[in-house]
């Protein structure tokens, strides 16, 4: 079914009746050529890609609860392509210009919304730092600019410039990037992917892999033994749980990162502001609900909980930023299992066992790369071969000198 | 004797002394201060014959107090001695000990409650995340304070000493006078 | 969270920074034969498992020991908490008694 | 209006307020909402995306309707609850989310469009052309959507967080929690007992029930008399326990001074984190309603909620009052309003064998299946065996029954299970450890049952710590509580609101199932239930039954989606805590830092430090002047600059040498004493992390200095390899950063400099060759530690003397050097020259 404005309008006349399923609850079958394990937002992407743009058929996704119950439904929603490695730039932007024509191209208004996004800075050596990242933003095609601090105030005059602990010298600003519905996202690609005939199946959960010399022969699950061809795992902070099942260690941790919702309000924030200095970043919904986040808990956890000073330290960095936001309240907080990789870069690999696929180490950044990913993991699982703003993404690099690393923490997680 | 003239900590010519709420609150800038470290096969200190505190613990006796501050670690107080080299005359008397000068490595605040021991106890828990019932006379503990690390120690029912680094001093002053002062507020 | 300090109680976990799987005392020989294969497992492969989690943790706003916590990363629950420096003095006894460290 | 007797107010004294621009007067006891109600206002506010005229639904935290902006200018505070704001002499409160007024909002239109915005509509549509959506279509939702507005100003009032410990915290002061803390209090447990409301007693003070033959607030008063008089128990009202975390961790915040008109400087709200050995969840129960069309009218309301105002505040919506109940609770109400003289319009039983419980028309097996009223409720539709009459009333009470109030028992995961008896959640497994639920929470509704299930409760907590405690007399109090018939919305053609804030229908929920989200998550994502700033604390359960209805699967199986902190909204001003400005974090000076100021220094950030940047002199107008100017200055004569900052470590003991060697890539057991080497330290994965010096001052002991920025990471590490990697070693470690100000001399006149501050040592050459070290003093006795290094090329020292003298060391040397052309220098010219030496710049 095709959605529009007209299609609205007729079935607000005619009572609702006429609205479909947005995707089918299918049996699982006994076989498909590719399964792909993990409902959330990369997963259900890469289903769609392959069964759209690399024409695969029998594909299956398998969720264990309920489609974008990981992270793609618990996020802050943020899109953009402001790195400044070589091996993540061209990737990050070409995930934005997927952004950018999604809605249209699926058929599901996921909100894109390009309101920019400003990285502010407080020091000289920040400046310079940004200024370099902008440049290699620039160089792989995607746009940047360096306000000084009247650009900075000519936006957002009601930051704290005057008593700041760390006053705001300017800022690098993306106005391209901006966030997106991100249930929104998972339920597009869902619906997409259904409408090609891809098996969407929930409550699957994969309890184990069949691997016959070498080589993946389809997954164990809570609703039975479902052979494959090619299997691609994407569950995000489930990867190391996962992966052991198939006998892999992963350079991955788990934590836990929380984000936060106010109260709806009218208007307030235009667009998307990170605060490093004071570990804040900010946004406003569609709905008036300010979404922000800052740093992770920083331990090892499955729980998808955090704990209260992370809270409190999240509400100090708005409330020194943006002083004006006191008197809004917090509404919700939540937590997420973030696979964070020893570099702070992700994976989208072979892996040594053939027809096994692996799509993991998304850190706190993989909503934004949600149609990349999908893209990317769609062609490797599709043709054996990385795509090419993917191929800095493997399992091996650490081994062969080449991790990615945008922060300089090295192998430190929980720093990235 | 030197003629270099000393800065206190908050940048001022003498130490600082003010009354919020129901306390004082003031800069011991006389407090010398030497950490005591046992070494592998040294034997157990007594530093001018002050028997060393466990866990938690600060003492004091012969004019000099001491605190533990970590396994087989001291922080030993002579009260007055800044200008003295105090951390020469301890590792004199623990030869055996690893002594390190720390006097100016840190700043004391010395809070006098003039509302009694529960003014303390109240005041505590503004400040630091330690269990008030634990907190009773010869306490010490390390622990964190508005971002800074900070020893507390609980001197007597009604004087509460927090040690902070020097070059924070004017943070963590600001922080106890303002915590001070609100708890007269709130409960005027 | 509190941590349960072997010496002083519990402790706001805030306290304490922290640093992850406590495989990493046991640091490979860099001058044995396999090193490069050693550190690069030590480095970059972690324990990372749902469930009970041996981990570093160090009490910086504290007394500056560092502690190996035992911890449940599905629940948070905390198994136990000892002086690192008391593990690492206990496996070391155990592996020069064997005659294994160079 | 309808006033009553009686109450919990102090009618001898008056209250002013205004809302809307509109003066009234109300009572101390009153909260915004009895005290509009008694007034005669019934409207209250606009939902959200339908513009619905709204009336206040509750008597709590819960309410989803009554919402305004508090106060004004930059106090303004959107979104306030009316039902929990207590009055205050000259509050000022304003309707929300409409335009022009209240009473005539323009975007009440989008009611009439309603059928085209059904659940999400909006993914729908508005994709073309793309262009669009940031341009037209997003501003005009995000217009229409939201509910206050803040004020852009910056929160003028003060704010504080502190800690808490205790043996048991009750959460919850009412039945259930007075008994529980009375029975810790008097156990000599350290015990808080926290409540929301600014007077103890919870439901209690709503119910007209008799303890013990007497009005229940003379028990509660007694209780809280005791309480108060012991010093192991802290009660705390206008407190609310808003999330639980791990290890018996809770946040509370206490709002200190909302109460009052202006907090004139005392603190607002703080925020506390409660550290509770054992906790008793006794947060009673939330009513829930049956969605029948047009349920959303102003004074439709909770029966719980009618009996509230009537019996605590004594106010009612104008004109007689129907009940519509599935349990006996709802005939409740209809007896205390009776017993206070209100006209009873009936009471609509949906139980078919229902029987009447005192003097009113009962309509036993009837629903209500419509209402009248633009503004206000003026008539309902009743229908009872196929036919429908119309009952004029005011205000219509609905009771479907009451949700315990499992929220923080599941904010660990938890997931409530169902009660089939109770037609309830209550908590299941998986909670916070240490947290058990008594009262209403945990389903032991009836005021005798949670009376004794507190105590218990209690008792048990404390026996699992080792405390003994006996049970306390309690009180005879009437028994009440019978489970509802599940009844979970009226079927009918017009629009049931289920979750009224967000305007989310059964049509909505049926149409989420239509189109196949039926998990409960997508449930609440596709229609947004239960995302209102209430959390759906009224609708959400409802919801998830009409669902469980769809789908043919159970309640339990349909199952709730997760609860998570906070219980109630919490202003980000008190999360945030005290300091948001110039001390918002730590702020480290040099000990210098005095002496460059009055020298006019630019500071830079490093770190936590202020450094000093460049020393501008009359005349220079760039940076770039100032900074050639001292580096000229320096390679000429002599520059001279603060390095405290650098970081600094203290190594002794025996095997201290053996430990340097293996924590440098470089060798550090064949310095001799006296002599410095520069040092470098790798991470595990061979990047070098950072650089500094090592000075070994005797066999024994050694000083390094790090970069500045990684003073902490280094002093950790090194304390990792000492504890954890060779704990075989003999070696102490200390940092002495700030105990030492170190200030580095640069320039070929740099030693003439120090001869003549130095006591009486051979600085020459051969004496004291690069890389030397030494103890000494200066300034005539002075203790110094100093290091022939450099970083800038040049014959150069650094100089340390304990920290308080840096400042009177620093303007000597200017002084006394002013002939050889002594100048200071900033980090910004310490740079340039580093950088013309080709010397290693810091990491970063």
């Amino acid at each position: 079914m095709r959605f529009s404005g007209f299609r609205v309008i007729k079935e607000a006349l005619t009572g609702h009746k006429g609205w479909k399923p947005l995707w089918r609850n299918p049996e699982p079958q006994a076989s498909y050529d590719i399964v792909i394990v993990g409902g959330g937002g990369h997963g259900l992407a890469t289903a769609y890609y392959l069964a759209k743009t690399f024409g695969k058929a029998r594909i299956a996704v398998l969720e264990k609860g309920w489609l974008g119950s990981g992270n793609i439904g618990r996020n802050t929603t943020i899109i953009r392509s402001n790195y400044m490695l070589p091996g993540n730039e061209p990737f990050y932007e070409f995930s934005m210009k997927l952004w950018e024509n999604l809605e249209q191209e699926f058929n599901f208004n996921a909100m894109v919304s390009q309101r920019g996004i400003l990285n502010l800075l407080h020091t000289d050596a920040q400046r310079d730092a940004f200024r370099r990242r902008g440049n290699a933003m620039l160089l792989a095609g995607a746009d940047a600019e360096l306000l000084d601090q009247a650009g900075v105030r000519a936006m957002y005059p009601w930051l704290n410039f005057d008593n700041a602990r760390f006053p705001i010298k300017g800022g690098l600003l993306q106005r391209r990037a901006g966030t997106a519905r991100h249930d929104g996202v998972a339920w597009g690609y869902a619906r997409g992917a259904d409408e090609r005939g891809v098996d969407l199946i929930q409550n699957c959960e994969v309890t184990g892999f069949r691997i016959e010399n070498g080589r993946v022969r389809g997954v164990e699950t809570s609703r039975g033994y479902i052979a494959a061809g090619k299997v691609g795992v994407a569950v995000a902070g489930s990867s190391g749980r996962v992966m052991e099942k198939a006998g892999m260690r992963l350079p991955i941790e788990s934590h836990v990162l929380q984000a936060f919702v106010s109260e709806g309000l009218k208007p307030t924030i235009p667009g998307v502001i990170t605060f490093g200095a004071g570990h804040f970043y900010v946004s406003q919904s569609d709905k008036g609900g300010l979404v922000f986040g800052g740093d992770i808990d920083g331990y090892n956890s499955y729980a998808q909980r955090g704990n209260i000073p992370v809270i409190e330290d999240v509400a100090e960095g708005g409330m020194a930023l943006m002083p004006m936001i006191g008197r809004a309240r917090l509404l919700r907080v939540w937590g997420g299992i973030m696979d964070m990789s020893m570099d702070g870069s992700p994976f989208i690999d072979r892996t040594p066992v053939e027809g096994l696929y692996l799509n993991a180490g998304w850190c706190y950044g993989g909503f934004k790369a949600t149609p990349a990913s999908g893209y990317s993991f769609a062609h490797l699982i599709a043709t054996d071969t990385p795509h090419d703003t993917a191929r800095a993404y493997r399992l091996d690099r650490f081994r062969r000198g080449y991790a990615i690393d945008e922060k300089g923490m090295g192998a430190q997680p929980n720093l990235h | 004797m030197t003629d270099l003239l000393e800065t206190t900590a908050l940048g001022l010519d003498g130490p600082a002394v003010e009354r919020h709420g129901g306390f004082t609150i003031s800069e011991n800038a006389d407090l010398a201060l030497a950490s005591l470290a046992l070494r592998r096969d040294g034997t157990d200190p007594a530093p001018f014959g002050l028997t060393l505190p466990g866990p938690g613990g600060w003492v004091q006796g012969g004019g000099i107090a001491a605190f533990w501050t970590g396994p087989g670690q001291w922080m030993v107080e002579a009260p007055g001695g800044a200008a003295r080299d105090f951390a020469g005359e301890l590792k004199s008397a623990c030869p055996d000990a690893s002594v390190t000068e720390q006097t100016d490595g840190w700043i004391a605040f010395e809070i006098q409650s003039h509302a009694g021991a529960n003014a303390i106890t109240g005041l505590v828990e503004k400040l630091v995340n330690v269990d008030t019932g634990r907190i009773c006379p010869g306490f010490a503990t390390r622990t964190g304070l508005e971002h800074m690390s900070v020893f507390v120690i609980r001197r007597s029912e009604e004087n509460l000493a927090v040690i902070g680094m020097r070059s924070a001093a004017g943070t963590l002053w600001h922080a106890l006078t303002h915590a001070a002062a609100r708890i007269q507020e709130g409960s005027a | 969270m509190l941590i349960p300090h072997p010496l002083l109680g519990l402790r706001d976990a805030q306290e304490f920074t922290y640093l992850g799987d406590a495989r990493l005392i046991d640091r490979p020989n860099g001058m044995a034969e396999n090193a490069a294969e050693a550190f690069h497992d030590y480095v970059y492969l972690r324990d990372n498992p749902a469930g009970v989690h041996r981990e570093l943790w160090f009490h910086e706003q504290g007394d500056r020991s560092w502690l190996i916590v035992t911890r449940d990363t599905t629940t948070h629950e905390i198994l136990g908490a000892e002086l690192a420096r008391d593990v690492a003095l206990t496996r070391r006894g155990a592996l020069s008694e064997g005659g294994a460290q160079a | 209006m309808t006033q009553l007797s009686g109450g919990l107010i102090d009618r001898g004294r008056t209250i002013r307020f205004r809302f809307d621009g509109k003066d009234y007067q109300g009572h101390p006891g009153d909260t915004l909402a009895s005290a509009l109600l008694a007034n005669g206002v019934t409207l209250m506010g606009r939902s959200f995306k339908y513009h619905r005229p709204r009336g206040v639904f509750s008597a709590g935290s819960e309410e989803p309707n009554a919402l305004v902006e508090l106060r004004t200018g930059a106090r303004r505070e959107p979104n306030t609850r009316a039902t929990v704001v207590e009055l205050f002499d000259g509050l000022e409160a304003s309707s929300q989310n409409r335009w022009p007024s209240l009473k005539h909002d323009f975007m009440a239109v989008n009611d009439l469009f309603a059928n085209f915005f059904a659940a999400g509509f909006y993914y729908k549509t508005f994709m073309w052309p793309r262009a669009f959506w940031e341009k037209i279509y997003e501003p005009a939702i995000r217009k229409a959507a939201g509910l206050g507005s803040l004020s852009f100003q910056a929160d003028p009032d003060a704010y504080d967080k502190g800690f808490l410990h205790c043996d048991l915290l009750v959460i919850g002061g009412g039945a259930a929690g007075l008994a529980a803390a009375l029975t810790a209090g008097r156990a000599g447990a350290r015990v808080i007992l926290a409540d929301e409301d600014f007077r103890l007693g919870g439901r209690l003070l709503a119910e007209t029930h008799l303890l013990d033959g007497a009005p229940a607030t003379r028990w509660i008063d007694r209780v809280q008399a005791e309480l108060d008089s012991l010093p192991n128990v802290r009660v705390m009202t206008r407190t609310t326990v808003w999330g639980a975390f791990d290890h018996g961790v809770y946040g509370a915040v206490e709002r200190v001074s909302d109460h009052l008109p202006d907090p004139n400087g005392a603190v607002r709200q703080t925020l506390w984190r409660i550290t509770a050995q054992r906790t008793v969840l006794a947060a009673g129960a939330t009513e829930r309603h049956i969605p029948f069309a047009n349920n959303d009218r102003p004074g439709v309301m909770l029966a719980g909620a009618v009996r509230a105002y009537a019996n605590r505040w004594a106010a009612l919506p104008d004109g007689p009052v129907a009940i519509f109940t599935n349990n006996d609770d709802g005939h409740r109400t209809a007896l205390d309003l009776a017993e206070k003289g209100v006209t009873i319009a009936g009471v609509v039983d949906a139980r078919p064998d229902a029987r009447s419980l005192g003097r009113y028309q009962l309509f036993a097996g009837g629903m209500v299946t419509d209402t009248k009223g633009r503004h206000g409720l003026t008539r309902i539709e009743v229908a009872q065996n196929g036919q429908t009459t119309w009952l004029d009333c005011g205000a219509l009470g609905v009771s479907g029954g009451w949700n315990p109030n499992v929220h923080i028992a599941s904010h660990h995961r938890g997931r409530p299970v169902w009660d089939d008896g109770l037609q309830a959640f209550v908590p299941g497994e998986g909670g916070p450890v240490g947290l058990s639920a008594a009262g209403a929470a945990a389903g032991q509704g009836a005021t005798g049952a949670a009376l004794a299930s507190g105590a218990a409760v209690a008792q048990a907590a404390l026996a699992a710590i080792g405390v003994d405690a006996a049970l306390p007399d309690l009180p005879q109090a009437e028994s009440e509580f019978t489970a509802p018939h599940p009844v979970w919305h009226v079927p009918g053609k017009g629009r049931a609101w289920v979750d009224f804030q967000n305007d989310v229908t059964v049509k909505d929920v049926k149409l989420a199932h239509q189109e196949n989200l039926r998990p409960v998550e997508h449930l609440k994502r596709w229609t947004t239930l239960g995302m209102a700033t209430d959390q759906g604390k009224t609708a959400n359960v409802t919801a998830l039954a009409v669902m469980a209805e769809l789908t043919g699967q159970s309640i339990q199986n349909t199952g709730t989606t997760i609860f998570r902190p906070p219980y109630t909204p919490v202003s980000m001003s008190v999360l945030g805590g005290g300091d948001t400005g110039a001390n918002f974090r730590p702020r480290r000076l040099t000990p210098t830092h005095k002496w460059a100021k009055a020298q006019g220094a630019v500071f830079i950030e490093v770190g936590q430090w202020m450094r000093a940047q460049y020393f501008p002199r009359p005349g220079e107008t760039t940076w770039r002047q100032t900074v050639d100017r001292e580096v000229l200055a320096t390679r000429k004569g002599v520059g001279i600059c603060d390095v405290t900052t650098l970081g600094k470590v203290d190594v002794q003991g025996a095997d201290a040498a053996e430990f340097l060697d293996r924590i440098y890539a470089n060798a550090m057991k064949s310095l001799k004493v006296g002599m410095v080497r520069y040092g470098l330290m790798l991470r595990e994965d061979g990047h070098a992390c950072d650089d500094g010096t090592c000075a070994r001052l005797a066999d024994d002991h050694y000083v390094v200095t790090t970069t500045t920025a990684q003073a902490g990471p280094v002093y950790r590490h090194m304390e990792y390899a000492r504890q954890c990697l060779w704990p075989e070693l003999d070696v102490q470690l200390i940092s002495t950063t700030d105990a030492w100000a170190q200030i580095a001399i640069a320039g070929p006149n740099a030693r003439k400099l120090l001869e003549r501050v130095v006591d009486g040592v051979d600085l020459s050459n051969e004496a004291f060759p690069i890389m030397a070290c030494a103890s000494l003093t200066v300034c005539q006795g002075l203790r110094a530690r100093l290091f022939r290094i450099s970083f800038s090329g040049e014959l150069a020292y650094e100089l340390a003397v304990p920290a308080r003298y840096g400042n009177a060391l620093i303007q000597r040397l200017i002084e006394v050097g002013a002939d050889l052309g002594a100048v200071p220098y900033g980090t910004e010219a310490l740079g340039v020259m580093r950088i013309e030496r080709a010397m290693p710049q810091a990491t970063s």
